[in-house]
């Protein structure tokens, strides 16, 4: 109450609990961005965004544009792929994809013919405004945009209007809270013209009222750009603010910079669009910019590429598709012994066990580390002296080592109980765990044997109810021949017994 | 003295008595039907109506575990999981599952062998195979709990298991390998197999 | 190499080794000031305690066949140092070096080593000594006035016989020598029908004394000064934080001085509460230590109030003059359930009802 | 209501079950109950040898029963005579209150002259090593002679005749002031105990009441 | 439930493995966990440890005796009271005869003997065993747990009374100067010297485990090694 | 003294100075048995407080008005067994049918109460004691209590400890009676805080 009162006020400074502040080691936040040489070979893997995999719409052999749909949506909660450059698809099989499990994905090769030439199949809109708001989305989906913050979820699927939740605010998340990463800084300072142009339609899409742009404070050129060019724009009379947010960590994620924003917690189970609110990415946003005004699929990003290891550390726009070692190699890595390579920010993003892995849609960052970061990260586990440290950096208010010991433990019940599910995978618990507890990996491990369980559960269900229905159809199949005999009995002389009949 | 010998039997004998009336009849009054127990126990196992436990399938062994006349460890594809759950049910000690549980398999009809005499369609539990008679048969792969038992009855052998496709969507995390989380594995499996 | 590394993959550097250095630096100035009042009579408890908690970690390490690196985390010589700091200076060596093993092997290694014991270590070696020992355990040493009787506790040799020969070995007769707490002194008379003003009037009790050290007590419970100067040093630098020490003491001061003022000639003043016995050692360091207290704020605060209701009770109506290291162990008891009942808000979870 | 036959059973047969335990139980009882008298009637006697001195009678047959103030039940005073039949000391059971941990009970035998023949502790929960130092009998035996008008009732501390033990002053305490108690009780219902019935037929109704 | 049922049944024909069993395998004590009321709460010194112990054993013997003469009349429903108004005749018989003839342990005993009533280990015992089987089998195992029982009070009530006072049965054998260890006279100490003695016993179980499987595996050695050859 | 601080007192003292488990040793079997998960040790909690609370105040009865008229006091043991044996069966059967929730909570605790002495401890000790029939249903209600705290605070600490690498001689019950025993020693902090 209180707390809110003071909020109304403008008194809010940390109002989301918990969270850290990591040495950010920004290096590369004044290296402009720098487009990155086509490779020899781009691997387009079919399933780039949460949710369902595309399917595959060329044959090996077949002649790409820029821009064409190569793999097609398959469900609702998918957008589909498009040829990062013209040139001829060689092969189609699975390739590595930046995931955890080291796994494969079926992959969609394609060997470019240098002439980078477009698909010009779709339009560009540029009276956005008077459009039907529905062939906007349509137009982002085709577009096969997925969040660029990290998550890479089906933007489409959030720019909806909805009478019973209707949005007031859009939140441009330009907070960037990871270390190292600098690619939403370097967009909004060299690219704001776009970036607000891209709000604006989101904002007419979900028909908001205000639309926020929030950055921390250790990106001033950044807060400088984005304010000079809504200070130009605001004279259309717009209702756009830039927030200027105290570094913290992970202040970036949705829920937390919503809470910070509109000073209301997004309900367990519910999406930001029951508190009114929808939070983009910088880079999506630019996305959905060149989509409707450019009428340019998703085929590139930003990305940063740092970390110690990298000789020539920067941020690069990059080709969905391109081999990470090619990149590496660009920045003048070659050698990855004893260095520690990621995909994306030191905090979140997945460590991979080799370079030849394509960038995908969600590749906000590569990094290269050597011994001295990572030792100290995946030093040797000590027991619990339960601190404390960690519940109080937990941004969700969780109490990670009595969650920990459950998951270890495989208790998924008490687990539950203790709100695993609703763990962010933030990483600001094993962050400053003086145990170097791997938290997170234990929540991980938590998640994938629940998820593991209820697979079984529903499977087992299903096959029961299968054993049943085919009990009752042979049993009324036995009742339907025993009864014909019956008949049959009745009129011939004496048959078999039922009880013979029946063991057969 | 033998008067208060007296006393003593009658009054205790009395409350016996009193005790065993109270007894019999609230046996009868409270007198309870039908045991949810199986019910619940059917529900935690995994379905696969394989017969390894030594019953015609997940459901009588239910009935058996609820009645106390089995033990909580027969349900081989369950493994440790299910015994723990089960004996967690009925309160019991967990016992060292049978066997050591094994990768998941699925059955694989090669269909150009197949004569489509249906026997497999017959054995099969949950109704996994799909098929017309003088056609060949199908394993739904996506049903089949791998139970094997229509290898048995096929007649050309062309049944084969294969190891059911692992999923990127379905891989999760292992445990960490760091020392005390592999520790705490050993103790959990040594604590259930004493 | 391992296959699976989990994010995040930065750490803080913060260490289980750094925290306790940390609570260890916090504890100088009690040190110091015990060596300043008990001489090298102080020296000589402290370093052995510390050394029997080290050699029982080791050896109980070694005999468990596990890896002896945990030695360097320098956690066993915390407990220790604790340890020392709550006995009394004239304890005889082999109670102390029995209290070290007490506290590693029965308080600590039984349990699995650090981070697995439910109660504070080194508080449950001081409840067993002082229940099997309660004669020694509570003859206090007359502080700084003994070079008034002749007993110069500078002097090497003389601490030396002290510490291994024990109270036989005094010069002079042991009433002359020794003198009762406060605490105890108070609940003596108290059992007599004496007042709690006239109690502390016969004492010659002075706050500006407790408060420095120069009151009778264990080694490092008489200065609430340079107690209160270490945790401040703890909560500056976050080792702890302010829910527990404030939580105990507030509820001390409370209670004390709700029953003061109801009846001020049977009940001490709060402020008597706060300086004397172990209450300020139990509230910065003992009831803190994080490995046997609870990890969420609200859990701390609960354990804090407990802590502080059980300390005066006992102190006030109990049977042993002193409650604090009672209350910090019978609160360990309870942390589970309090760290499972006072879990934080969940972002975005309505709070449970019951 | 009709019972099945099982249930018959249940009831027979714990009927059954019952009357032949209570039988046997019966039948030891009256075995043993004149062991038993007998077993508590010798814990008795010694106690009080143990504070009374030579006696021609039997003094858990010559009692007196008093009910003093403040105690639920009546005291016994056990009474031992010398050869001629005068009293030599009488014996009862006192209880200190305010030991370190609880009740202390002392059973104590005052000579017709008000000075203590003996005294011994029955009953105590003080602490092993500190408060236990009462149950010496060296330190009892200091007891041994006093009386209201030889000695000082308190310990050294408190400007007494009585030893303290170190670092334990309350037990000690409460004995001597228990004894002390004791023996003012005694010097008021001399009379009763001491002269002949007649007398005490009234005090003993002033002391019932 | 923690009364027999819970703990497995070994296997046992010849008597000497009943008595086994009953002494070291199956232990009320060091097995069970059971009975350990009057384990704890008289145990301060050995001998009070013994009389316990020889009380326990005579009330097993007969209500094991009893109840497996009567197992076939007594339906299951009315099982547990008809069994423990048989224990409880037995046990009050005992008191009634150490009143009696021993009346100074009886006080001591106090409380713990009309609890021997409800000590599990002997309930259990008669739900266990001797509803199960013969009379004189019922007898040896009657004799073997009361004896193991006895073991682990005089063991235990030892071990306090050394380490609190210095003497065993009453002998003073750690000499003057030692210094009493009160805490092993108070309740805790009661605990802690059991949680010892257990860690000892489990010691003693991992030892004699890791010969037998030792010879188990020169047994089963050998016709590996056989084959091998021929 | 007030009736109301009279009755303080006894709750007091049964619950945290004469504590059945830690100081008195009654009802450890189940102490140390139905303490492994808090949900079952607060079960058998209440189960205990029902039965403890009922067996006193029955016994009482008894003792009044059959073994003391009858001069039987020698069938004490075996009267007070028989009632806490009927009384349980005929609980559990009758919550069995009356409230199914509630027997999921309690039915199967009730079972082992029969053989828990501290129920015929408290029956045996409440006649002893003299108490009135208020006074002893209180003094079971408090022991229960007492037996209730202990029981579940273990089971908290039995919990904690279950992930614990204790060493292996220590492991199982050895370790758990060391951490009743740690109890018992906190437990005797409040020794002397009420006389009785
Ligand atoms: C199944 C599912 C449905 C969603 N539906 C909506 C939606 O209707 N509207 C919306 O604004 N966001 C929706 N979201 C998006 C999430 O709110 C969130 O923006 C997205 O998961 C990425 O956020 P993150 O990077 O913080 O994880 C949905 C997410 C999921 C997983
Ligand atoms: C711990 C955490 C940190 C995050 N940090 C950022 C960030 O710095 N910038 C960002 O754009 N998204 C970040 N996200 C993702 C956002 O929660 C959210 O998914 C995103 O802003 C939605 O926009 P998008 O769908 O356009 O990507 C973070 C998510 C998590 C869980
Ligand atoms: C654990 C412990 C047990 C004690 N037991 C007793 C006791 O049984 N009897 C007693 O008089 N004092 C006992 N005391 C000491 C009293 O608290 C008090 O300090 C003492 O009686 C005062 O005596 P003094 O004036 O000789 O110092 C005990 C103290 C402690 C700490
Ligand atoms: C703030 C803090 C307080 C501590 N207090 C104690 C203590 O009171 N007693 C103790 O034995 N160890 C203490 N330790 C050290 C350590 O936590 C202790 O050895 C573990 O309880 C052993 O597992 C403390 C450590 C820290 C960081
Ligand atoms: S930060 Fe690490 S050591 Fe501290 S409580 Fe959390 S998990 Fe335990
Ligand atoms: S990873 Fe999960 S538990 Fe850890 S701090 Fe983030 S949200 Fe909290
Ligand atoms: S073994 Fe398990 S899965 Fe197979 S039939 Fe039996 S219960 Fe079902
Ligand atoms: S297809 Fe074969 S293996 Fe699969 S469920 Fe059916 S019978 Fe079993
Ligand atoms: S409960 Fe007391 S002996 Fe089992």
């Amino acid at each position: 109450m209180i707390k809110h009162f003071f909020k109304k006020l403008g008194f809010s400074s940390a109002p989301f609990a918990g969270g850290i502040q990591p040495d950010m080691q920004k290096w590369t936040e004044s290296s402009a961005i720098e487009i990155c040489p086509l490779p020899p070979l781009l691997i387009v893997p079919m399933k780039q965004h949460i949710g369902q995999a595309c399917s595959s719409l060329v044959k090996v052999g077949d002649h790409v544009l820029r821009g064409q749909k190569i793999a097609k949506a398959e469900g609702y909660v998918s957008v589909p792929v498009h040829a990062p450059t013209s040139g001829k698809v060689i092969k189609i099989e699975e390739h590595a994809i930046p995931h955890p499990s080291g796994m494969g994905l079926a992959s969609i090769f394609i060997e470019p013919d240098g002439l980078d030439e477009r698909d010009t199949s779709l339009q560009p809109i540029t009276d956005w405004q008077n459009m039907d708001v529905g062939a906007l989305r349509e137009r982002v989906r085709v577009c096969g945009i997925a969040g660029l913050g990290g998550a890479a979820f089906p933007t489409f699927i959030k720019l909806v209007q909805d009478q019973r939740n209707p949005i007031e605010t859009v939140i441009l998340n330009g907070i960037e809270c990871e270390p190292f990463l600098t690619n939403d800084h370097r967009l909004m300072v060299e690219h704001s013209q776009e970036i607000l142009h891209g709000m604006k339609i989101i904002m007419h899409m979900v028909g908001a009222k205000q639309g926020i742009i929030a950055i921390e404070d250790n990106k001033a050129d950044a807060i400088q750009s984005m304010q000079d060019t809504v200070d130009d724009a605001n004279i259309e009379g717009l209702n756009i603010h830039v927030r200027v947010l105290p570094t913290r960590y992970p202040q970036g994620s949705e829920k937390q910079l919503i809470e910070v924003i509109i000073g209301k917690q997004v309900p367990a189970g519910k999406l930001p669009m029951h508190v009114g609110v929808i939070c983009q990415n910088i880079g999506t946003t630019k996305a959905i910019y060149e989509a409707v005004v450019l009428g340019y699929p998703l085929t590139e990003r930003v990305m940063t590429v740092s970390g110690d290891a990298v000789p020539n550390k920067g941020n690069l726009l990059v080709r969905l598709g391109t081999s990470m070692r090619f990149i590496y190699a660009q920045r003048g890595l070659e050698n990855f012994e004893g260095l520690q390579i990621l995909h994306g920010g030191p905090m979140m993003g997945e460590r991979l066990r080799h370079p030849d892995i394509p960038v995908i849609k969600s590749s906000t960052g590569l990094l290269a580390l050597s011994q001295d970061f990572f030792k100290q990260a995946h030093a040797v586990e000590e027991p619990c002296i339960r601190c404390g440290h960690c519940s109080e950096a937990c941004p969700i208010g969780l109490t990670p080592n009595l969650l920990a010991d459950h998951c270890r433990n495989e208790q998924l019940e008490k687990a539950a109980d203790y709100h695993l599910f609703d763990c962010i995978e933030c990483g600001a618990c094993s962050y400053v765990c003086p145990s170097h507890i791997p938290l997170v990996h234990y929540f991980r491990f938590g998640k994938g044997q629940a998820a593991q369980v209820r697979r079984e559960q529903n499977f087992a269900e299903a096959s029961r109810q299968r054993s049943e229905s085919r009990d009752t159809r042979i049993q009324r199949e036995k009742d339907e021949k025993a009864a014909k005999r019956k008949k049959v009995r009745a009129t011939h002389a004496p048959t078999p017994t039922e009880a013979e009949q029946g063991k057969e | 003295m033998l008067e208060s010998l007296m006393y003593a039997i009658l009054a205790l004998g009395g409350f016996a008595l009193f005790s065993g009336l109270v007894l019999a009849i609230s046996s009868k009054v409270f007198h309870i039907e039908g045991d949810p127990l199986s019910d619940k126990i059917d529900a935690l196992l995994p379905q696969t109506q394989c017969g390894q436990c030594g019953f015609p399938g997940c459901r009588p062994y239910a009935d058996a575990v609820a009645s106390n006349t089995v033990d909580v460890n027969h349900c081989v594809p369950g493994g440790e999981r299910t015994m723990l759950a089960i004996a967690d049910v009925m309160g019991v000690e967990p016992k060292a599952v049978d066997e050591e549980e094994a990768t998941p398999m699925v059955a694989f009809i090669r269909e150009d062998e197949c004569i489509g005499c249906t026997l497999c369609i017959k054995a099969c539990p949950v109704d996994a195979i799909v098929g017309a008679p003088k056609q060949y048969h199908t394993v739904i792969a996506d049903h089949c709990t791998g139970c094997v038992l229509c290898l048995e009855p096929c007649p050309v052998d062309c049944i084969d298991m294969i190891a059911k496709p692992e999923l990127l969507e379905h891989w999760s995390w292992p445990l960490p390998d760091t020392q005390r989380a592999q520790t705490g594995l050993e103790r959990r499996e040594s604590h259930h197999h004493d | 190499m391992l296959i699976h590394l989990s994010s995040p993959h930065i750490h803080s550097g913060d260490s289980i080794r750094s925290q306790m250095m940390s609570v260890i630096w916090a504890l100088i100035p009690a040190a110091l000031v015990s060596v300043y009042i008990f001489g090298w009579l102080a020296v000589l408890q402290i370093s052995s305690c510390m050394l029997a908690c080290l050699a029982t970690e080791w050896l109980t390490l070694k005999w468990m066949g596990r890896s002896t690196s945990p030695i360097g985390d320098a956690s066993a010589a915390l407990t220790g140092l604790l340890l020392a700091l709550t006995l009394p200076a004239l304890t005889p060596w082999w109670m102390t070096i029995l209290g070290g093993i007490f506290a590693i092997g029965l308080g600590k290694q039984v349990y699995g080593g650090l981070g697995y014991n439910p109660f504070n270590p080194a508080l449950s070696a001081r409840i067993i000594l002082l229940i099997s020992f309660p004669l020694q355990m509570t003859t206090w040493i007359i502080p700084l006035h003994a070079s008034l009787s002749g007993l110069n506790l500078y002097d090497v040799s003389l601490a030396w016989t002290l510490f291994t020969s024990g109270i036989a070995a005094l010069p002079q007769a042991v009433d002359a020598m020794t003198m009762a707490s406060p605490l105890g002194y108070v609940k003596t008379a108290w059992t007599q029908g004496i007042g709690a003003n006239e109690a502390l009037q016969t004492y010659h009790y002075s706050y500006l004394n407790a408060f420095i050290g120069r009151e009778a007590g264990s080694l490092g419970e008489t200065s609430a000064l340079a107690l209160l100067l270490g945790g401040i040093y703890l909560l500056a630098r976050h080792t702890i934080t302010w829910h527990i020490p404030f939580s105990f003491l507030a509820t001390v001061a409370v209670l004390a001085a709700t029953a003061n003022t109801l009846d001020p000639n049977h009940y001490t003043p709060p402020l008597f509460h706060l300086l004397a016995g172990g209450l300020m050692l139990c509230v910065f360091f003992m009831a803190t230590d994080p490995v046997s207290s609870p990890v969420t704020p609200v859990g701390q605060l609960v354990f804090g109030v407990g802590c502080g209701v059980i300390t005066w009770s006992i102190r006030t109506w109990g049977g042993y003059p002193e409650g604090a290291m009672f209350a910090v162990v019978l609160m360990n008891c309870a942390v589970p359930l309090i760290d499972h009942y006072c879990r934080p808000k969940v972002y975005g979870q309505a709070r449970k009802k019951a | 209501m009709k019972f099945s036959k099982e249930q018959w059973r249940m009831v027979t047969a714990l009927l059954l079950v019952a009357v032949l335990s209570t039988t046997f139980l019966g039948i030891t009882n009256i075995l043993t109950r004149a062991p038993i008298a007998e077993a508590e009637r010798q814990a008795l006697m010694d106690a009080l040898m143990q504070v009374l001195p030579k006696h021609n009678n039997d003094p858990i047959q010559d009692t007196r029963q008093i009910s003093l103030p403040k105690h639920k039940q009546a005291t016994t005073f056990y009474i031992s005579r010398n050869q001629n039949q005068s009293i030599n000391a009488i014996a009862w059971e006192t209880i200190a209150p305010d030991g370190y941990n609880g009740s202390i009970r002392i059973l104590m035998a005052v000579r017709p002259n008000g000075s203590l023949n003996a005294v011994r502790i029955t009953y105590h929960q003080e602490t092993p090593g500190l408060g236990d130092g009462i149950m010496n009998l060296s330190w009892l035996d200091a007891f041994v002679g006093k009386s209201l008008s030889n000695a000082h009732w308190a310990v050294k501390k408190d400007g007494g005749d009585f030893d303290q033990f170190t670092g334990a002053t309350i037990t000690p305490r409460a004995v001597v002031k228990a004894i002390k108690k004791g023996l003012e009780m005694f010097a008021k219902q001399r009379a009763y105990l001491f002269e002949d019935k007649k007398e005490v037929a009234k005090e003993l109704k002033d002391a019932l009441r | 439930m923690h009364c027999g049922s819970g703990t497995e049944e070994q296997v046992a024909d010849t008597k000497g493995e009943i008595f086994a069993n009953g002494f070291w395998h199956n232990n009320a004590i060091f097995a069970q966990l059971l009975g350990m009321c009057p384990l704890l709460g008289v145990t301060t010194s050995a001998e009070n440890g013994f009389w316990m112990g020889a009380a326990t054993l005579v009330a097993l013997l007969g209500s094991n005796l009893v109840v497996s003469l009567v197992r076939d009349f007594i339906p299951s429903s009315v099982r547990i009271p008809a069994y423990i108004t048989i224990i409880a005749a037995f046990v009050s018989m005992i008191g009634m005869a150490m009143n009696a003839w021993m009346h100074e342990m009886y006080l001591i005993l106090g409380l713990f003997i009309p609890l021997i009533v409800v000590n599990c280990a002997i309930l259990g015992r008669a739900e266990a065993f001797a509803s199960k089987n013969t009379p004189v089998n019922s007898l040896v195992d009657a004799l073997a747990m009361g004896s193991g029982f006895t073991f682990a009070l005089v063991l235990l009530g030892g071990v306090r009374e050394i380490l609190g006072q210095g003497t065993c049965f009453g002998f003073n054998i750690l000499g003057d100067s030692y210094p009493d260890v009160l805490m092993f006279i108070l309740p805790p100490g009661a605990f802690i010297a059991l949680g010892f003695i257990l860690a000892g016993v489990n010691i003693i179980n991992r030892r004699m485990a890791a010969k037998k499987e030792q010879q188990a595996l020169q047994t089963t050695q050998i016709p590996i090694t056989l084959e091998t050859q021929s | 003294m007030s009736a109301f601080s009279d009755f303080a007192v006894i709750l007091l003292s049964a619950v945290l100075v004469n504590n059945y488990v830690l100081t008195k040793f009654l009802g450890i079997c189940p102490f140390l048995g139905v303490s492994g998960k808090t949900e079952t040790a607060i079960g058998m909690s209440f189960a205990v407080m029902f039965v403890m609370t009922l067996a006193s105040t029955a016994s009482w009865l008894v003792q009044q008005y059959i073994l003391i008229p009858l001069d039987l006091l020698y069938l004490q043991t075996i009267f007070f067994i028989l009632i806490i044996a009927t009384l349980v069966q005929f609980i559990e059967m009758m919550i069995h049918k009356v409230s199914p929730v509630l027997y999921q909570g309690l039915g199967i605790y009730l079972p082992l109460i029969t053989t828990n002495c501290a129920v015929l401890g408290v029956a045996l000790l409440n006649v002893q004691q003299d108490n009135t029939f208020i006074t002893s249903a209180l003094y079971g209600f408090g022991a229960a209590l007492g037996f209730a705290l202990v029981l579940v605070l273990f089971s908290g600490l039995r919990e904690r400890m279950e992930g614990a690498p204790v060493p292996d001689a220590f492991k199982g019950s050895a370790v758990t009676l060391i951490t009743a025993g740690m109890m018992s020693l906190a437990f005797l902090g409040f020794s002397g805080l009420v006389k009785v």
